[in-house]
């Protein structure tokens, strides 16, 4: 089974990302599933950037290392990744003789350390002795003189050297992807797609293609690896898309229903809404169109000022009628704490997706982290609860944006939608999703509400009807009020109105069915379980998967829904084992401590990653391992640059 | 002009102190609403916190009573999900000027066509007194225990600077002019600030009405006041001799309608360079679903996604 | 011995304050400890207002009803108060006609119900029909012709009647005094005190008194109550002092050395900066001054434009070497999550004193609560730990004060200092406070700084010396950073800062005494455990005491540190109990989720109070009674207007 | 003058992009904390959130890179603890006019002797080039996908209405002539605001090198151009001359300093009055203990609270 990894590394701002995207095109185009992992730094320019790209058959969830290939684009990249080098490292010629002190934009730990290692095998502290630390390490290197390629790319497509100096990217990576295989054909096919439309950039990028593996096969024709065969996703009728853990959330929320979403820019939650953007005016099907009579639909997407203009706005559209949704951080969950108890108290719908990164506090904003579970639980003042959700992986993702939409109109509540950065800024393929069985629940709405409008009426299951600003006339505060919404300090009142108001949690707990909360996957009478949630799944699938290779038969509990908690099931899966682990991207372990919280079981042995970067396969099959082997209570890990 | 048997004003008992300025407000915003033929149910009042943010309490059309400094980007959602409602916000000068000052200065720049009435009394009233960001420098009112040490700001000014395309100023106990005034500011077409100097005998023993009444004065009064901009030529004109009425306050305190620019468009209308229907279709009246599954083509949306 | 209850009510903004404030300065002149209880809505004037003063000799803690005697200034008051009264209602004969539906300031609700109430018992809906119904049930009525007494005040003291209509207060609790012999001359002691210096203020009033108690020897002279005796605290040498929560908590802090507070108003937490500010310019003792050459020292308090400012401002503050704080309520503390999570990874010490009031959102403002404990400890986003400590009552808030500037310096991190409403206002009287314990502890600061700083060194208690801006160059940033504060994305770096971060929690955790986090009160070996914290604490010892003498055995175990929380202690205390009730004053029992967050023990039963009331004494002891008799889960308090 | 040998820059590589006006205002900072002696230890940096607030990693003097938005609080805190220090604020317009307003006016109401760089670049450098809240109305960036929606808003004009007692308006490119502006706003006894105009090459291609050059020019080279308030009656005239000046833009950019207030007491001046011996004996320099011993005599706070 092919399950290969696939890195390419260089400098931000320079075609890294572009790069990335035509390489994970040209692996689908093989007939392959993709999952593409970007790191960046909080930077415009200058600062290195990779890609991770697994490529497998059945699944691709999850970054992996080492890589089978590794394509360094520049000296930077060499001297970053060279410990990632599974087989192939592909680098330019012309940097051979770099010192890794001459490079300003790397980290001078990172230097360190790299130095340290080359010190103690003896060679240069350039990317020369990189190389030949390598070549001791019995790694092929495959040395590509990028500028003259990139020269002949110039004189054969007619164009200056200045004008096309990105297409090295090109060239670096058609150079990697001939060594194991994939037609030039295929890559040139990607390059089209990926810069569709863009002719003056497809030509030229198209060519260095055929040059790089033209050079490739001249140079390095005995060297390459086992060809790659075609994939099973070959030329099937299925269409597959490839969309970042952004795109797919915001074509989620527009399946859903979404009209109105505010946002203020933040890494990595901007990309959602300027997606949206994208689609503020949108096509009906036509049956639809049909039925209603009208051929569009429109998303009005606000920048605001800040985000707490941004979920107080979002409110205010959900009074009004309309579903509503924004996005953001940590930083600006942090900034909405009191719209949301103001969203609680007047059980206004709506929908905060919330992307989460290295924390606290600005932390490493384009890290990945699974930080801000207790933020998304309790932010916020008084007694507040809310729905949270997290989403695993890419289709999850998508149906839990329409969800979250539904789920916010029908308890009248904000929902708090979590993912990583992993997720955000990871680029997978994903099946043409399917409507068929999506709902769009829009819950209790008074069809002739009188006036005034008893908006909190009391009711048995917590859920009072609700009437739009507008359709009669409706009364909101955000202090404690009847069932009119006028501002109320009777404590008879209040008790009914605060109890009301927890009521609702208890209907959802009990109508939101188990599968939308919580899934087991694996043997359930395996005698270990792993539980984790977010992007924790796609390495934990793939972790069960390797363990049972070894003969150690693990299951993995994937938790979805925080609150309301499916306490009883989680808990009854947890005694049952005889090993738990938990797994988590956070230093505090909030969701093992949340779920003793919530069941009372206590989690025995811990594995956590709180570097910024996602938990690799690799890493996590072994931590599970070690943790067999010696009992250990807890294990850090740190794959990963 | 509605028929008195409707009511505007609710049941609820009003619990501002004896002579607060904001029961002037209160009947100058009915009578407006009123005159201008807006039932209740399609108005809107938006409140902050303190005891101007109470007044959507008291009114019997929609009242949504907010947090403290955000009332501006409630009602924003509000009118540009539903554009048909009448969108007003009530809050005091703490609210608006200091909490909610970020707010205050994006709402100039969106434009969106609601209508900010900013009860400006000096002090923080609800939390007893303190000084607010319009009270004066080294004022001291009864309620300070040491005199104010920071200075004012400037609304109109202040307004002006984030491009709001009307602003006025009225005074509280003089109810029929501010119901003139909050008449314009509700049938501008765009973002109306309305900085309605009220009284509050309680914690402001400074700018009393005694004091106002020596001070104040109509603009419209003068010989050749027109404070409208037609065309974006006459702006720089009209800023400044805005500017001019701003500055004024110790001996002389303009009132009236001091500044409006129609020559820039209200949000809205900006949006429709993005979707075109939006005015006619806006977010309130667009349908999500047909019986209860989705409407959007949503294979043409990932279409630049496909990988085939 | 003397257990007394004193209530009396009128509108806000009328004197009731005063006439509060008077009675207890009466109590105590009588040789009593008090606690006088404040209620009054979110309102400045109009609105009813009451005070509930506990009189008793060894300590007042907590309010309770019935109330022995209830002074009621109005007839809001009378329908308001009839249910509370225990032994005397006293009453304005002027409005004995006044029909309850004319009262518009008040609840619609409350007025329902007493309606319900007045027909069951077949009497009219006015204050005569209350009394009436007071007297079917034996209660003792004393009606007053306020207005006339007034008259005769204004006469006597040759003033006119609207100068002095707020003495109308002062004759109904004359009255109220008088029939438990309570000596006028105390009396009048206590106004010239309240009102201290302001003789045109004074003189009206000690003529109310005088014309008040002459008064009611004539015409109650016969129906008086059983006289109380002189307290044990009378004519002592051991001064004592009536401070609210609000007041003593700033006394700490400037006993503990705060330099520069920020705030913005909000209730109830204002009333902590305003007295501050009183004291910006403040004597030093003989001894200091003489050892430092300076007489006085000085506070800055800044009013900010909100409370994002408020906190960011207190960080400023803090890196250039002040101690500082701010003080604030629910939304405020919302609106500085993200401060939170700066000071947090900057490690600037920094206090936030946290009033607690009824939430969700605006919630009920003047009321109490419980409700932010998970705000407190969870409040902004990322791995982000913290100091979170509870005072129970007004000596534990003044050494809590200081403690928490301590806390803050030494352990560098921002500390949380819940109080609650309760506390907040209410009144009590101290013993004045002893500062010969009290230690001032700045914690690692380095003498010698070099230049640039090492300000976030690796140590062995993940403890850094700070310098203070200024002192040489130090560098802070709200990004992940490596020792000199520089920005550090480097992942090795990154796991050992945060792991530095964490460790300082844990040197917390050992250094600071058991004492200081937790407190078990009556026999250790009783069979049930009461636990709870704050407020709580007042109820809790009384109800052990009074449920002792009904042949109960229980211990109250007071939680006053919930981060980092005494796991270990706490379990086996509750795990050694057979019945342990959890009390506390939210609706989501928060303190109980925490604790079994913390320590995996599931409290079996729960009382819970959330009408923004204060638990009353009684009420706690009737509902430990129930769950023991019935086992029920969870007992709801709701008594008290 | 600080002798060359002593470092303000930084060792740490500057991860700007090439071109960036932000390399101007660093250079010039540098310059003029040089010049005016201010050694690298008695100056703090305060950045907020963006390109623009990564400054202060640059320098080696003090530095405190904050929140999105609120270097200004932090900055204050700094000063009034220890004002002896040279307090700085490098953000972006996005901190200071959008996310951060509120703390933009609270400042001028305050008058802390502070000094603002507005890294005016009229887009949000950091989250890849959206607009800010300079950016023209419809102006569309090569960043943006559809132009700009909403309107922008003033920041001399801001300032002016804030009550700033110091307005100067610098170009990022034109080292010098901003050296010299800088060094006037740090000796300037209040809040200084000084609006740089710093062209971000990579997203803004709208507000570009040329594009200012074509515009700016020195109002000091204009005859008899006086911005200084003397005397409390002048303000008015001085500020009409300075708006005059704020409403420039299309044709004609005016740099240099547009407004200085001498009249106006400083925010610690004004403290003076509650604390008279705040400036000699500030936060930073009050002992809080002898041998770690409150030294408050706390009975005397106390008595008027005592009952006996
Ligand atoms: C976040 C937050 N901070 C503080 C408060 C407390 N608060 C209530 S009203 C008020 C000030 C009101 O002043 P202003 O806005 O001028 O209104 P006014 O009462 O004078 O009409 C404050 C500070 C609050 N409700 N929320
Ligand atoms: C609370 C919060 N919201 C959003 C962000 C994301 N963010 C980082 S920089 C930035 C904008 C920067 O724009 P500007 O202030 O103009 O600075 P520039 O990069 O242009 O110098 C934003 C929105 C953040 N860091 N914090
Ligand atoms: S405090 Fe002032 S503003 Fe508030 S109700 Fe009373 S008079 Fe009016
Ligand atoms: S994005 Fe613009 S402001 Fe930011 S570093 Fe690049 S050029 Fe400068
Ligand atoms: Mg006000
Ligand atoms: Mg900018």
């Amino acid at each position: 089974m092919v399950d290969l990894v696939f890195e390419i590394g260089g400098p931000q701002g320079g075609g890294i990302e572009s790069a990335g995207q035509i390489a994970l095109r040209a692996f689908m185009l093989k007939g392959y599933r993709v999952y593409g992992t970007r790191e960046y730094h909080s930077n415009i320019m200058g600062k290195h950037s990779y890609f991770n790209i697994r490529v497998r058959e059945d699944r691709a969830l999850a970054p992996n290392l080492p890589a089978d290939i590794v394509v360094a684009l520049d000296a930077e990249s060499v001297f970053t990744h060279y410990n990632d080098v599974g087989e192939f490292l592909v680098y330019d010629t012309g940097v051979l003789s770099k010192d890794i002190d001459s490079i300003q934009s790397m980290s001078k730990y990172l230097k360190a350390r790299v130095k340290e290692e080359l010190d103690a095998n003896g060679v240069p502290h350039t990317v020369e002795g990189v190389i030949k630390l390598l070549e001791k390490r019995g790694k092929r290197l495959v040395g590509v003189p990028l500028r003259s390629l990139l020269k002949t790319t110039a004189e054969k497509a007619g164009v200056s050297l200045v004008s096309i100096s990105r297409a090295i990217n090109t060239i670096g990576l058609a150079v990697g992807m001939s060594l194991i295989g994939v037609e030039v054909e295929k890559l040139q096919k990607a390059i089209e797609l990926f810069f569709a439309g863009k002719q003056k950039v497809i030509k030229p990028n198209v060519i260095a293609a055929q040059v790089a593996y033209d050079y490739a096969k001249q140079n390095f024709g005995g060297i390459h690896r086992e060809v790659i065969p075609d994939g099973p996703h070959i030329n099937t009728d299925k269409p597959r898309l490839v969309v970042s853990g952004n795109d797919v959330v915001a074509m989620g929320k527009i399946a859903g229903g979404l009209r109105v979403q505010t946002y203020y820019p933040i890494t990595p939650a901007a990309d959602e809404s300027l997606y949206l953007e994208k689609f503020e005016d949108f096509p009906l099907t036509p049956e639809a169109a049909e039925k209603l009579g009208l051929e569009r639909g429109g998303i009005v997407v606000v920048q605001t000022e800040d985000e707490i203009s941004a979920l107080n706005m979002a409110i205010g559209a959900s009074l009004a009628g309309a579903r509503s949704a924004t996005s953001t951080s940590g930083p600006g969950l942090s900034l909405m704490a009191e719209a949301l108890g103001y969203a609680g108290i007047i059980e206004a719908p709506v929908v905060i997706t919330l992307y989460m990164r290295g924390g606290p506090s600005t932390g490493m904003p384009t890290r990945n982290s699974q930080s801000d579970l207790f933020a998304a639980l309790f932010q916020g003042h008084g007694d507040l609860p809310r729905i949270v959700i997290a989403s695993g992986d890419h289709e999850e993702a998508f149906y839990d944006a329409i969800k979250a939409l539904n789920w916010a109109e029908k308890y009248q509540t904000p929902v708090i939608h979590l993912l990583e950065k992993a997720i955000a800024n990871a680029m997978k393929d994903i099946f043409n999703p399917d409507l068929s069985n999506v709902v769009i629940d829009r819950g209790k709405i008074e069809k002739n509400p009188p006036k005034p409008f008893p908006r909190f009426k009391y009711t048995e299951d917590g859920i009072s009807p609700r009437a739009f600003l507008g359709d009669t006339v409706v009364w909101y505060t955000s202090n404690e009020h009847d069932q009119f919404g006028r501002r109320n300090e009777d404590p008879v009142e209040r008790i009914k109105m605060q109890d009301k108001r927890l009521k609702k949690f208890e209907t959802a707990a009990k109508e939101i069915p188990l599968e939308d909360k919580v899934t087991l996957y694996g043997d359930p009478d395996a005698k270990i379980t792993i539980v984790g949630w977010g992007a924790v799944k796609g390495a934990a699938l793939d972790a069960i998967d390797k363990l049972k290779e070894e003969g150690i038969n693990a299951n993995y509990l994937h938790i979805r829904m925080f609150m309301p908690f499916p306490s009883d099931y989680v808990k009854s899966v947890l005694e049952k084992a005889e090993t738990v682990i938990g797994v988590e991207g956070n230093a505090l372990a909030q969701a093992a401590q949340v779920i003793r919280m919530f069941t009372g079981f206590d989690i025995p042995h811990l594995v956590v990653k709180y570097t910024g970067r996602p938990i690799f396969v690799a890493e996590l099959v072994e931590s599970v391992k070690h943790i067999l082997r010696t009992g250990d209570k807890k294990v850090v890990l740190s794959l990963g640059q | 002009m509605v028929s008195e048997q409707v009511k505007y004003q609710a049941d609820t008992w009003k619990d501002w102190c004896p002579g607060c300025g904001n029961y002037g407000i209160i009947t100058a915003l009915e009578m407006a609403l009123r005159e201008l033929g807006i039932p209740p149910e399609k108005a809107v009042d938006v409140g902050g916190i303190g005891c101007s943010g109470k007044l959507p309490e008291f009114l019997a059309i929609n009242g949504v009573h907010t947090l403290h400094g955000r009332p501006i980007p409630v009602a924003t959602g509000i009118k540009l999900t539903r554009p048909e409602l009448t969108v007003l916000v009530d809050a005091g000068d703490g609210d608006t000027l200091g909490i909610g000052a970020a707010h205050f200065v994006a709402a100039g720049r969106r434009n969106v066509d609601i209508t900010i009435l900013l009860h400006d009394n000096g002090v923080y009233g609800l939390t007893k007194g303190q000084a607010s960001p319009t009270l004066g420098l080294f004022i001291k009112t009864k309620a300070l225990s040491k005199p104010n040490i920071n200075a004012p700001v400037n609304p109109i000014l202040l307004a002006l600077a984030s491009g709001y395309t009307f602003i006025a100023r009225g005074y509280a106990y003089h109810v029929k002019q501010l119901k003139d005034i909050i008449k314009a500011a509700i049938q501008h077409k765009g973002t109306a600030l309305v900085d309605i100097l009220q009284p509050c005998p309680t914690y402001n023993n400074v700018y009393t009405k005694e004091w106002y009444e020596q001070r104040i004065y109509y603009v419209d009064q003068e010989e050749n006041w027109n404070p409208v901009v037609e065309k974006p030529e006459e702006l720089e004109a009209k800023m400044e001799q805005t500017i001019a009425k701003a500055l004024e306050w110790d001996e002389r305190i303009p009132l009236g309608i001091l500044f409006q620019n129609k020559t820039v468009p209200e949000y809205l209308d900006r949006l429709k360079t993005r979707i075109p229907f939006i005015t006619e279709l806006p977010p309130y009246r667009q349908p999500i679903e047909v019986d209860g599954k989705p409407i959007v083509d949503i294979a043409q949306i990932f279409v630049d996604k496909l990988v085939m």
